[in-house]
């Protein structure tokens, strides 16, 4: 990977999620040269861990399909995987970055056939399923994973797992002497498009996720119902693997909140009208699902799929933020103890699963950017001319939904070519 | 370690013959042995609690918190201020930190003082006596002085509110925290660490006002603390400790249950476990006698 | 390169390929049968030497036809991107050795897959031609951008400052469109407190300095045709002269209405001059500018009462069943010009669900609140002229009361309209050589499907997708602003911004011949033999894309540049005359035709699958990594699209013998998830006539089934092949084996 | 109606939530209310409350001035500071609470009976008095609150509690004669006399 060129014409693009890709693709797709650098082995980022969109119900997969594809027939855009800026310096037009390259142990060689995985034995939680699963020490991230290549978690070196897996390999993929690598780079133009994390869901304490094994984040619950998830797309609740049917969503758990984010997360009321219809249709009339909202922003065309989930005769809305959670001993159901404000009508609500509405965090701390651009109180990247050609895209730039995600990701992909061709220009 | 000294703020109730006389007693008892000197606030009084809000406006009650100030600040400049009581601490703290938020609150209240020929900066930290042990000695410290484990007792942590909510200890959650429970452990005895109402509130001054409504809240206290198959309750709390103490006959005439949970200070606790005797340790102060602590405070 | 064709055929050993299957076997049938010129196996052909075999055959033998016999296509595609050749897969790792057990008497039928695919690999490549650009553009890169408002005027100043020259159009006589009749805007900046400058004057500044933006004022466009790279617009002035110019793509930003407050009398509007829209409040704020605002009674406005959501949300006959995203917040705005004027006047948001997203959106908020707007949950049921004022009747949802509020005036927040032109599924196209000027047409296309861009939902003019927002059904065609979703003027100029990069890339892209998504980098393109067409119109009506016209003479019009590559015509044509140079009529049915065909009484049935590369053959790839198994009697051919499928291929299928045809398409209806927009619902009409043939051939019908199979369905899509199975044992093999 | 009371509604006319932004402690807050209810999910004595903190608020932006004074809800408040740790938007609402009771009762329309109020008001005298709390006058003064007979009655009640407490040497019937005060109760006095002009001043001084 120490062989990449890259010159003042080259548009560099940080994160692999659907932003970064979009980006990525977008510029290239106009026959710029771009880098790609992901942190995690593979491309497809937060929404590959989704299991359907709303409101169409669609699969992330399925887009992630094409742009995989799209990735792998272009020739302009090179990707490194696991790889993170440590350092930017320059500036817009020429800046140099140093990127740092953590040791897979795995080379190109790999056939992704799964020989190291099947003599391996330490098993690890999976980051990929928010550790709701245990994956091999020796793993490919997803099923999808792009690049289709596995990896060796740091852990088992130094573990006769390793050389297990070193044996099994008959292509001589496995190097268990790789080294993390320092590269220097020099682009033209950053789009910076690292995302976003779920909200330390254990720090909204009055709902207890770090002490009710059956409060879990709906980001999980993305993973419980997709077949590629930890329970095969049934919905197990932790404590106890019995089906859960009658389902709690909580809103704004860490967003909207001054103890907390400050902001409203756009994506997670949609996100739970998602959640109920899942539920629906697993269980039908059997299945229940009562949402506590404080607003439902259910925000333009898409205000319809609100409407269409209100008709659903098996799911409730209660416009309450729910003071809090405590769990019934005898059979771990959360109790949801709050006051329905529209009229003043108090609850003490027990179910088998409560599904918190989780907030969205920049990924990066407003403290850690290795870059100096123009952070606002909410952590995200504001649009500045004081940040030269370091252009956000996607929910680097503002709490967002995917389309939006993507309809900023494009934008900033010109934003970077209109400097690259300024540049191109200059140097005729 | 050497001598620690805090200008100190004892509480109406910590005084002699007063409902937390005990409390005191055991604080002395605690404070002895970890060599911290208790420098008394001459002449201070009563901090309007939370409950002083009918009769007295928000000036007034600021006022007297204000002047608690103002005469440790005379008196024990330099000191963090230090209280036991957590309405005392409450009130205090919150005096301090509207007064530096807000320059007309503090011109207003300087005013009012001056009626005394008092001044007010407000600058000195204010502390609850949970927060020194914590911060400035830690569980580590703390424990190498214990000479009697309190092994086999099982303990609730019951902090309760005021000294939980809003300012929290130790920077500990205020659904759940855990620094009584990590005493109780650093003293050798067990806690219960899922006690479920240890920040429930016993509705405080209004056990005086709304006692049935009370008395319910205090009963689910004592409930869980049996649930968790505790053999007593620990609080840092005076008006938690007597709310939870003194009615228990009350709730189970009421209820018909059969209540006798003796509830003690993390200082009767420590004192104990400090190698003190019964009196020092204010065990003699218990309307319901903790009989383990005395069993081992007699050895 | 030589026209000849030279077929090389590379068997890969490796992933235990070699250790289950007899690759020497399959390589004899490639040379023997399949009349490969060049046969190779290899250990480990994704390896660099393995590769290097390949290119040093292509460079030194002439091989230009590659049949890659290894894993999926899916699989190692970075290795095998072979430049200059016609290439195909054929997939032994993830479609057979996966998909099989290990076991002795597994091995014969493992083996006869393994055997077919060879041979469909083959026989596929040697029907293919290396594609080569059509040379129909002109090569212009130059946008055209219909609507000058800050959407349009965005689009072009960004696209200029990256170079490239565009043309704008406005119909009214000046530039700025909605913003410009606003006196401030929703906060774009940190800490989000206080409405900000519309910035239209500076952007209207940047237009006029620009040497690469030319402006027509009072002008529409009157005809658009060409595709990607070679559009020709007539831009038409009030006056009525037309201009004709050429453009490379084109971005439409025509933005959108006021809802027509008149159908809501209930509210008042009509009734009481003190009634108004939140655009006439913006207005009257622009006049002010800054001062008292008065209402209609001169009086200077003391109280005032917004009503959200007025007419939207709302399934009531004439109402919008949407919401426009941007009133709560610009109520917000609106409410700080009377607080940031005087403090004193009572202004109160009535709301049902308060909507401000994102970063600045709830800061927004909390400031609105700080400056003392009343927010109140609550439904507005009627408003009353109080002679110089209103009353309020509504519901507080919080106190649970019907009550009532007064106001020196009342807002009413209506929602967006697009102005998306002409509804082409209502409106008729026009025959060819009868086409004619709509007035109410944004862009009076000549193009054989309508007049303007299909509109989605609502009338909004949006894309259907939501990882490609800006996949539209008009190739080079891109909507932005208020006309694609409603939107406040933030998120306008980013879409302005996107629309523009996608405009620019679709000039590039037809200038080298190249596909736009999702096949992009694609360099075939439909050609047909004029011959043997019908003149059915089939192609043209199907296109997904309306990528085809008609000549005068009705023979179809293939307009490259417009072309998404799914097939759907080759699907469509019932004589069979269109195909693309690597995807066509044999390039399928050769695999078809030569999979071996064991006779009736051998008990082993043949399985045809048609699987959509996007979602179908991806999911049967993954089930084979998580080791599901599915019958060995079935042979999977990916297709471009379930609506390139042509019914010769079931035919075909049945009459040389196979006893069962499954095919996999994607979800249609509202919610298609089909790529190419109609493929699958178009195929799924197609084979309702199937059992026409079924019964000609007096076969059971239950041998064609059709699905809508997704990505994820890795347990399903296996089991569909295996329920084939199931149904050929109860029915019997099928009587058509020679 | 005290005067004060008709003065405040002459002064604000009908905007209540304007009266009590100046005059109510932490009043200023009460418009930065988002309604989602947590705080009235978050009270110990929640069921015993007529209109629940964020109801209160919104009936204050709605004019409803006589329904809130009136009400006891707010005096149903332990000062346990929950909502205010669990409020999305910072409000302090347990001195809004306080600071509403407070106004009330000064205006002279707080419900006569209502117990909580009765006891604070014995709590500030006793303390005003002596600048420390005596406790046995305090617990006998609301035992008596409610008239002799009552008063008799809950003392027989306490009796065994009072009984407990003077063993423990936590109730010292001294008190009642005398008991713990601050020296210089003159001087404590005088800043309290000092404070409560100052407030009275601001009230009358203050101009919508």
């Amino acid at each position: 990977m120490s062989d990449v060129i890259a010159t003042n014409q080259t548009i560099l693009v940080v994160g692999g999620g659907i932003s970064g890709m979009t980006a990525a693709l977008e510029a290239a797709e106009c026959g710029k040269q771009v880098i790609l650098i992901e942190k995690s082995p593979s491309l497809g980022g937060r929404v590959s861990q989704l299991y359907r969109y709303f409101p169409k119900l669609c699969h992330p997969t399925c887009g992630l399909e094409i742009n995989n594809r799209r990735t792998k027939m272009n020739k302009n855009l090179r990707i490194m995987t696991m790889a993170e800026v440590a350092a930017v310096s320059g500036e817009a037009g020429n800046y140099s970055v140093k990127v740092k390259v953590s040791p897979r142990y795995v080379n190109e060689n790999c056939t992704a056939c799964g020989d190291c995985a099947k003599v391996v034995e330490t098993e690890f939680d999976d980051e990929f399923n928010y550790g709701l699963g245990k994956r091999k020490g020796a793993y490919l991230q997803h099923k999808m994973a792009h690049p289709q290549r596995y990896v060796l978690d740091p852990r088992v070196i130094g573990t006769d797992d390793a050389t297990k897996a070193k044996e099994a390999c008959k292509y001589d993929a496995i190097d268990l002497d790789m080294q993390e690598e320092e590269i220097d780079l020099t682009v033209g133009a950053i789009i910076w498009a690292t995302g976003w994390q779920p909200y330390d869901a254990a720090k909204i304490q009055p709902y207890g996720y770090d002490r009710i094994a059956n409060v879990i984040t709906s980001v999980e619950f993305e993973r419980l119902c997709d077949p590629h998830g930890p329970t095969g797309g049934k919905i197990l609740r932790p404590s106890d693997g019995q089906e859960a049917k009658n389902v709690a969503m909580i809103q704004c758990a860490g967003s909207r909140d001054q103890n907390h984010l400050k902001h409203c997360s756009r994506i997670c009321c949609m996100a739970s009208l998602k959640h109920a219809n899942y539920v629906n249709e697993k269980y039908g009339e059997e299945g229940q699902s009562t949402i506590y909202y404080i607003d439902i922003r259910a925000i333009d065309r898409i205000d319809d799929f609100y409407r269409r989930v209100q008709e659903l005769p098996n799911v409730t809305f209660t416009k309450s933020k729910v003071a809090s959670v405590v769990e019934n001993k005898e059979n771990g159901n959360p109790v949801l103890h709050g006051v329905d404000t529209e009229g003043y009508n108090r609850y003490a609500n027990e179910h088998d699963l409560v599904v918190l509405a989780i907030g969205m965090e920049p990924s990066v701390p407003a403290d850690a950017f290795p870059v100096e651009v123009k952070i606002n109180e909410e952590g995200f990247i504001e649009a500045d001319e004081s940040n030269g050609a370091v252009f956000a895209a996607g929910c680097s730039a503002d709490a967002l939904d995917v389309n939006r995600a993507v309809q900023n990701a494009t934008a900033s992909a010109l934003r970077a070519i209109q400097v690259i061709n300024s540049v191109a220009g200059a140097e005729g | 370690m050497a001598k620690k000294e805090y200008s100190f703020y004892p509480g109406c109730s910590s005084q002699k013959g007063a409902s937390a006389a005990n409390y005191m007693v055991s604080v002395d008892a605690m404070c002895e042995e970890l060599d911290v000197q208790l420098n008394e606030i001459p002449d201070w009084n009563c901090c309007a609690a939370s409950i002083g809000y009918a009769g007295g406006g928000e000036l007034p009650r600021l006022a007297m918190s204000a002047r608690n100030l103002a005469l440790s600040e005379q008196a024990n400049p330099g000191q963090d201020v230090v209280a036991t009581c957590a309405a005392c601490w409450l009130a205090t703290k919150e005096t301090q930190e509207r007064l530096h938020e807000d320059d007309g609150l503090m011109e207003e209240t300087n005013q009012a003082l001056s009626a005394a020929g008092l001044n007010v900066k407000a600058d000195q930290n204010v502390r609850h006596m949970v927060e020194v042990l914590i911060e400035d000695f830690g569980y580590d410290e703390l424990g190498k002085h214990v000479k009697r484990p309190l092994e086999g007792i099982k303990i609730a942590g019951y902090v309760g509110c005021q000294t939980n909510r809003p300012f929290g200890i130790d920077g500990e959650s205020y659904e759940n925290p855990k620094y009584l429970d990590k005493l109780v452990e650093t003293m050798g005895a067990e806690p219960i660490e899922s006690y479920e109402k240890k920040v429930q509130c016993c509705g405080g001054a209004l056990a005086f006002s709304e006692q049935d409504k009370s008395h319910e809240l205090i009963k689910g206290i004592i409930e869980a603390a049996y649930d968790g198959g505790a053999d007593m309750i620990v609080t840092p709390c005076p008006l938690c400790q007597a709310n939870v103490e003194l009615y228990q006959d009350h709730i189970n005439a009421k209820y018909n249950t059969k209540f006798k949970m003796p509830v003690v200070y993390y200082s009767t606790l420590m004192s104990v476990a400090y190698g003190k005797d019964a009196k020092q340790a204010g065990l003699n102060g218990q309307i319901i006698k903790a009989k383990q602590l005395e069993e081992i405070a007699g050895k | 390169m030589s026209d000849e064709k030279k077929i090389g055929t590379y068997i890969c050993k490796g992933c235990g390929i070699g250790d289950r299957i007899n690759t020497s076997q399959m390589a004899t049938i490639a040379e023997r049968e399949c009349k490969s010129n060049v046969t190779k196996e290899h250990d480990f052909l994704c390896s660099a030497e393995g590769v290097k075999m390949i290119q040093d055959d292509i460079d030194n033998d002439g091989v230009n036809h590659v049949a890659i016999v290894a894993c999926s296509r899916r699989a190692k595609t970075e290795a095998f991107n072979l430049e200059n050749v016609a290439i195909t897969r054929g997939n032994i790792r993830e479609g057979v050795l996966w998909v099989r057990p290990d076991t002795d008497e597994a091995q014969e039928t493992t083996q006869e897959m393994a055997e077919d695919y060879t041979r469909m690999a083959v026989f596929e490549v040697g029907a293919m031609n290396i594609p080569q650009t059509s040379g129909q553009s002109e090569g212009r890169k130059n946008l055209l951008v219909v609507g000058g408002g800050v959407s349009g005027m965005t689009a072009a100043v960004e696209a200029a400052k990256a170079g490239y020259a565009s043309t704008l159009v406005e119909k009214t006589g000046s530039l700025g469109g909605a913003a410009a009749k606003a006196w401030k805007r929703i906060p774009e900046h940190t800490p989000y407190a206080d409405p900000e400058d519309t910035g239209v004057a500076e952007l209207i500044a940047a237009v006029e300095a620009s040497d690469k933006i030319e402006v027509h004022l009072n002008s529409t466009i009157t005809k658009t045709s060409g595709a990607p790279g070679r559009f020709s617009a007539d831009i038409t002035t009030e006056s009525g002269s037309t201009t004709t110019e050429n453009f490379g793509a084109i971005i439409q930003t025509s933005g959108y209405t006021e809802y027509d407050a008149n159908q809501l009398p209930h509210l008042g509007y009509g009734k009481s001059k003190n009634v108004v829209t939140q655009a006439e409040l913006d207005a009257m704020a622009l006049e002010a500018n800054g001062g008292p605002i008065k209402n209609a009674d001169g009086k200077e406005v003391q109280s005032v009462v917004f009503i959200q959501c007025a007419g939207q949300r709302s399934e009531e006959e004439g109402h919008l069943p949407y919401c426009s995203g941007h009133c709560c917040l610009t109520s917000i705005k609106q409410a700080m010009y009377f607080k940031d004027n005087n403090p004193d006047i009572d202004t109160t948001v009535m709301f049902s669900d308060l909507r401000t997203p994102g970063a600045g959106g709830e800061d927004f908020y909390r400031s609105g609140q700080d400056k003392g707007v009343i927010f109140t949950k609550g439904i507005a049921s009627e408003v009353t002229d109080s002679g110089g004022g209103c009353t309020v009747k509504f519901k507080d949802l919080i106190l649970d009361e019907e009550t009532t509020a007064d106001a020196d005036l009342v807002v009413l927040a209506t929602g967006q309209v697009a102005n998306a032109g002409v509804d082409i599924d209502e409106v008729p196209q026009d025959e060819p050589g009868q086409w004619e000027v709509s007035v109410d047409s944004i862009l009076n296309m000549d193009y054989r499907q309508g007049k303007d861009v299909p509109q989605l939902r609502h009338g909004f003019n949006d894309s259907h997708f939501i990882c490609f927002p800006y996949e539209t059904r008009r190739t080079g065609i891109y909507a932005a602003g208020p006309v694609r979703r409603p939107m406040d003027m933030l998120q306008a100029k980013e879409d302005a911004t996107g629309a523009a990069l996608k405009a620019i890339q679709a000039a590039e892209n037809a200038d080298l011949g190249r596909a736009a998504h999702p096949r992009s980098g694609d360099l075939s393109f439909p050609s047909f033999r004029k011959e043997g067409c019908t003149q059915c119109k089939r192609c043209t009506v199907e296109c997904p894309f309306g990528a085809i016209d008609e000549d005068e003479e009705r023979y179809p019009l293939f307009n490259e540049a417009r072309c998404r590559r799914c097939g759907t015509c080759m699907g469509a044509c019932p004589v069979r005359v269109i195909s693309f140079e690597n995807y066509s009529v044999d390039t399928v049915g050769n695999q078809i035709k030569n999979v071996e065909m064991p006779d009736e009484f051998d008990e082993k049935p043949r399985i045809l699958v048609l699987a959509c590369e996007n979602d179908a053959y991806p999911a049967l790839d993954m089930a084979a990594m998580k080791g599901n198994e599915y019958s060995a009697f079935a042979r999977v051919i990916p297709i471009r699209c379930l609506g390139s499928t042509n019914l010769i291929w079931v035919t075909d299928a049945l009459n040389s013998g196979y006893d069962g045809v499954v095919l996999m398409g994607c979800q249609k209806g509202e919610n298609y998830q089909c790529h190419f927009v109609k493929g699958s619902e178009i195929a799924n009409v197609r084979m309702s006539k199937v059992d026409d043939t079924l019964q000609s051939l007096s076969l059971e019908p239950e041998r064609v089934a059709t699905y809508e199979v997704a990505i994820t369905d890795i347990e399903r899509a296996p089991q569909l092949i295996n329920d084939m199975a199931e149904t050929i044992e109860k029915i019997g093999m099928s009587p058509f084996k020679f | 109606m005290s005067n004060l009371n008709t003065e405040m509604i002459e002064k604000y006319r009908n905007n209540f939530l304007k009266e009590v932004t100046a005059n109510v402690e932490e009043g200023e807050w009460v418009k930065m209310c988002m309604q989602c209810g947590v705080c009235s999910g978050s009270c110990p004595f929640g069921p015993h409350w007529d209109h629940p903190p964020q109801e209160l608020f919104m009936m204050i932006r709605a004019g409803k001035r006589e329904e809130v004074l009136t009400s006891s809800s707010m005096w149903m408040c332990t000062s346990c500071y929950n909502c205010i740790v669990r409020c999305p938007r910072g409000l302090p609402i347990t001195h809004i609470m306080h600071g509403l009771a407070h106004y009330a009762d000064r205006l002279g329309m707080a419900p006569k009976e209502q117990p909580t109020m009765k006891f604070a008001h014995k709590f500030w005298d006793n303390i005003v008095k002596n600048g420390r709390v005596n406790e046995l006058k305090l617990s006998l003064g609301v035992y008596f609150m409610n008239g002799i007979a009552e008063g008799i009655k809950t003392s027989l009640k306490m009796q065994a509690v009072g009984l407990g407490m003077y063993k423990a040497k936590r109730l010292n019937p001294m008190e009642f004669f005398g008991g713990h005060t601050v020296k210089d109760k003159s001087g404590m006095q005088a800043i309290i006399e000092k404070a409560k002009e100052i407030e009275e001043a601001k009230i009358k001084k203050f101009e919508g």
